[in-house]
């Protein structure tokens, strides 16, 4: 932990959340997404209908899930349904608000790889695979990701495109998504361990904010491109005592994620 | 013991064919590790493996050399990390003069997709996926498909029908009445996909239990070929209601599958070297075994009312 | 009262508008017949009724003169003979110089794809129904499809997406979280495929009582729009443990329904003269309401398990 | 009822019951077949596994069901699903033996009309419709249909083609299910309340047997066509005292379907 009485990642976990306060329906992906999300539906939305790909709407999990299929999430929850329908009518029908992603790779118009390293068919490093990523980053009306910035991550060029984000810029991306009638606009956030990226008309993401000691210096040594920094750069307020309560106690006491 | 009640051996023995296409499906849920343990001890070889998450089983079975190909839509250890193992198949640079995995990959909604069309008799299941994405170049199955009420293009997935399904279920009663709560995943889909059905389940009950909640049926007999009945079979994953998911083993193994002599050792110990679940549940421990135990839940009942 | 709880009154007066696409689905069972009253009493006009099987419910709407059209699969008074207010709009000898019932045909399955592809958002949904029959000729939206796997051709029907879903369920709660046991019909799709949903309960539980058991949710509060409390709204037809059909109502519809003065006599006695579900109950009579209640027949518990 | 001591109705439930003795699946139609199949559970076929479209398999009606979508045939069921998956897991995927249909309208090769009488557009009288007879007339196994003799309903040309039969005869037929990949191999007996037909090698019914009681001319008085009659032509057996006691008291007390 740093001097600044937090870590990183609990910075990047608790910008995350708070990014949820408009959210009513959120879809929830494997890792950093479900701890971010689960922070929020004890902060800033508790009312957030909490949607896991397992097959579970209206999720009220008593600890922090260990997977995205965990029994927590099943236990008092408001419906839990087959695959088949969780994707096609919830995800596919246009009812989920947002989609919480993770990402191996990113490029600057925010186009995601998790599927492999190197070539597909001889791959440097075999990642997961889509797993419902493709489907969430097409139909979900908008896709919030959370990852840690590093220049191996934050590529000019990523290996495999699993899920479609602005494509080549706003101007294609747009047409392309209109004509093919995806419920989509596509990615609209990325929080990292060093500050909070939106996305510009352009389809580019930009530094809107950087995290509590973290430097510009930082940023564009973690990142393979020169970065766009927004006009009015800020600093992400800190995480409070009780965001941190939750993290550190109730969600992750193992500190699994947050360290 | 009546109708199709029989030992996991014998199921496996008699319903599982070198060559086969098996999905053990269970997403998170209700994971067929007794299954895939069976499968491996009796080393049944060149399988072609399905399932959308392969998780740890699959791992495990494919470090026991069961499967030449693997079909799949996500990769991994939940929670964990990666499934070293398989990747050690799939990586070139790690390959150590093996043959490599064939792999065959989806999305999650295409897998499903895949069952569905396949329990259906479908020749292709459309969905609103894949656009602009690498995944059909990497898998030349799945293809363009125009509505016939515009010009509208989706995705279309072929249909999968596995050679043997095998679903691990909370109850079933001896001829396969298989009754499941909480994650469903794709099993009913899975089950009606196939050829053949061995469905495993925690307890076997009377007919008059199933018939008492019929809405409750996920699989009927009708499909099923056998029926084993094995307690804490799902174990290191977990059943809802009966057990939760044993945290500490999807953690020991990562370190584990690092090491394929680790993991062959693990396999010797906890496979080859054990007759069955029952002797792998008495090494597990009784103590383990009752930490995983959750608190109650009850659903509560529901009237059907009796029409006379 | 909290939530989504409104009148039957305000909620078609609201969710219904002239000229929609109104779907009351339940086959057999569940029948919104409470809220097919509410829309002839309110005279909503020019409506496009959608229902696999149009029953008694729509007879009596469309003889009430709610609707220009109607998407159906089967058209008849299940167990007694045809819908005969129904038929002298179809029927050119019987028209009587009306405006004939606009009509679009499909078969069970066609219906139950339809709503598919609308709860799925897809342009189309296969299926291998029509070879060979005179139905893709009476209704061209029945279009062939190519597989993109082989030359194999199958049916398509494309998506229906109902302006209005109206459901009728054992119980929610008062954000709409449904469930229903019993026979399912294509209540679901139905919902999901809707623009905006009406939800009539029997029972008004609370949260818990869903929470209690998810699986046996159908529909999420998410797609509705209101819930309406009616005890006996689906009277003559039945509801799974609470209330038989009612046949003799069934019965008796026949001969109403062969006379148009009958029937519109029928509609002033039992709709336009009484303000809402309750007084039609009172008027049924509690003798003839408690002679339908079935025995008791518990779908038993089961535990899904607390897991802190 | 007849001197007989039971009525036409009465043999051709009986009949079409005794049919299903080598059934294992059975999906149960609306009307007459609704009757027959429970008779046959009660009988011939206690084993029978009755599927109803409603979304039932496995019933164990406690009553005759009003309906094909009765409560009764709910309670104490093996499994209650959606139509979807009734439809498609079930019939679909080709698990029914038998399809068990009722017609308003045959012609000789056992194509069925439930639609219209008269031109479509401008109908005679309007029939039901399809409801699931025409899936079912292409994926069940075989199917079977009971209906009544008349010169209107067993007619040289139908009015409208509901549901498949052995279209324009056997070979046709046959190249046709194969290349479409249909389930079904088509009709396979016709009980009407006059007698038993089957169908030959070319496609086309034939009478196997007269119901007691029944005479050729009342058969070529109820045809359109003049029929093939059986080269073994025998007498249906009569319905047993038991068989009768079913009917009577158990499954049709109010002779809906049987006077």
């Amino acid at each position: 932990m740093s001097e600044l009485g937090f870590t990183k990642s609990e910075m990047m976990i608790v910008a995350a959340a708070r990014e949820l306060a408009r959210a009513h329906v959120c879809f929830v992906g494997v890792g950093l997404p479900n701890i971010a999300v689960n922070l929020a539906k004890r902060t800033v939305a508790p009312d957030l209908e909490m949607v896991y790909e397992a097959g579970v709407f209206g999720a009220r999990p008593a600890r922090l899930p260990l997977s995205i299929g965990d029994p927590t999430i099943v236990t008092g929850a408001t419906a839990v349904v087959s695959m088949f329908e969780l994707f096609g009518y919830y995800l596919q029908r246009g009812l989920i608000d947002v989609g919480f992603l993770g990402a191996a790779q990113i490029d600057r118009f925010g186009n995601i790889n998790t599927t492999v390293i190197g070539d597909y068919g001889a791959p440097k490093t075999r990642l997961p695979g889509s797993g419902g990523a493709c489907e969430i980053a097409i139909n979900a009306r908008e896709v919030f990701v959370i990852m840690r910035q590093s220049a191996r991550s934050f590529v000019r060029e990523i290996d495999f495109r699993t899920s479609p984000g602005n494509l080549g810029g706003a101007e294609q991306s747009e047409a392309i998504r209109r004509a093919g009638g995806w419920n989509g606009r596509g990615p609209s956030v990325v929080v990292t361990d060093l500050g909070v990226w939106r996305f510009d008309e352009t389809g580019e993401m930009y530094l809107e904010s950087l995290h509590p000691g973290a430097t510009l210096d930082e940023v564009r040594a973690t990142i393979a491109w020169e970065p766009k920094i927004g006009a009015h750069l800020g600093t992400t307020p800190a995480p409070t005592a009780e965001e941190l309560r939750l993290v550190r106690e109730e969600l992750d006491p193992d500190g699994v994620y947050a360290r | 013991m009546p109708g199709k009640v029989t030992s996991m051996h014998d199921a496996v023995a008699a319903i599982v064919r070198d060559g086969d296409t098996v999905a053990i499906e269970g997403f998170t849920h209700l994971i067929g590790f007794s299954a895939g343990h069976e499968i491996v001890r009796q080393r049944k070889r060149d399988l072609v493996l399905a399932r959308m998450t392969p998780d740890v089983i699959y791992d495990q079975m494919i470090a026991g050399g069961v499967a030449r190909k693997l079909i799949f839509s996500w990769l991994g250890n939940p929670g964990v990390g990666g499934l070293n193992a398989i990747r050690r198949r799939i990586e070139p640079a790690s390959l150590a003069g093996d043959r490599p995995l064939e792999i065959e990959e989806y999305s999650h909604f295409g897998m499903v997709a895949r069952y569905t069309a396949g329990a259906t008799n479908l020749p292709f299941m459309p969905l609103r996926s894949y656009f602009e994405t690498d995944l059909p170049k990497a898998n030349p199955l799945i293809r363009p498909i125009k509505s016939p009420y515009s010009d509208e293009v989706v995705y279309a997935v072929p249909p999968l029908n596995p050679d043997v399904s095998i679903i691990h279920a909370q109850r079933a009663d001896a001829n396969g009445n298989t009754q499941i709560w909480g994650l469903l995943g794709c099993q009913k889909e899975a089950a009606f996909a196939a050829e053949r059905v061995i469905i495993v389940v925690e307890e076997l009950v009377d007919e008059s239990v199933v018939r008492a909640d019929p809405n409750r049926t996920v699989i009927p007999g009708l499909i099923v070929d056998a029926v084993v009945v094995e307690p804490y079979g799902a174990h290191p994953s977990y059943v809802q209601g009966a057990y939760d998911r044993d945290n500490r083993f999807y953690l020991d193994w990562d370190p584990i599958s690092r090491d394929e002599d680790k993991v062959q050792a693990w396999l010797s110990e906890w496979v080859y070297d054990l007759p069955d679940r029952a002797a792998y549940v008495e090494k597990l421990g009784a103590e383990r075994i009752a930490s995983l135990r959750p608190g109650p839940a009850p659903s509560g009942s529901v009237d059907y009312g009796s029409y006379r």
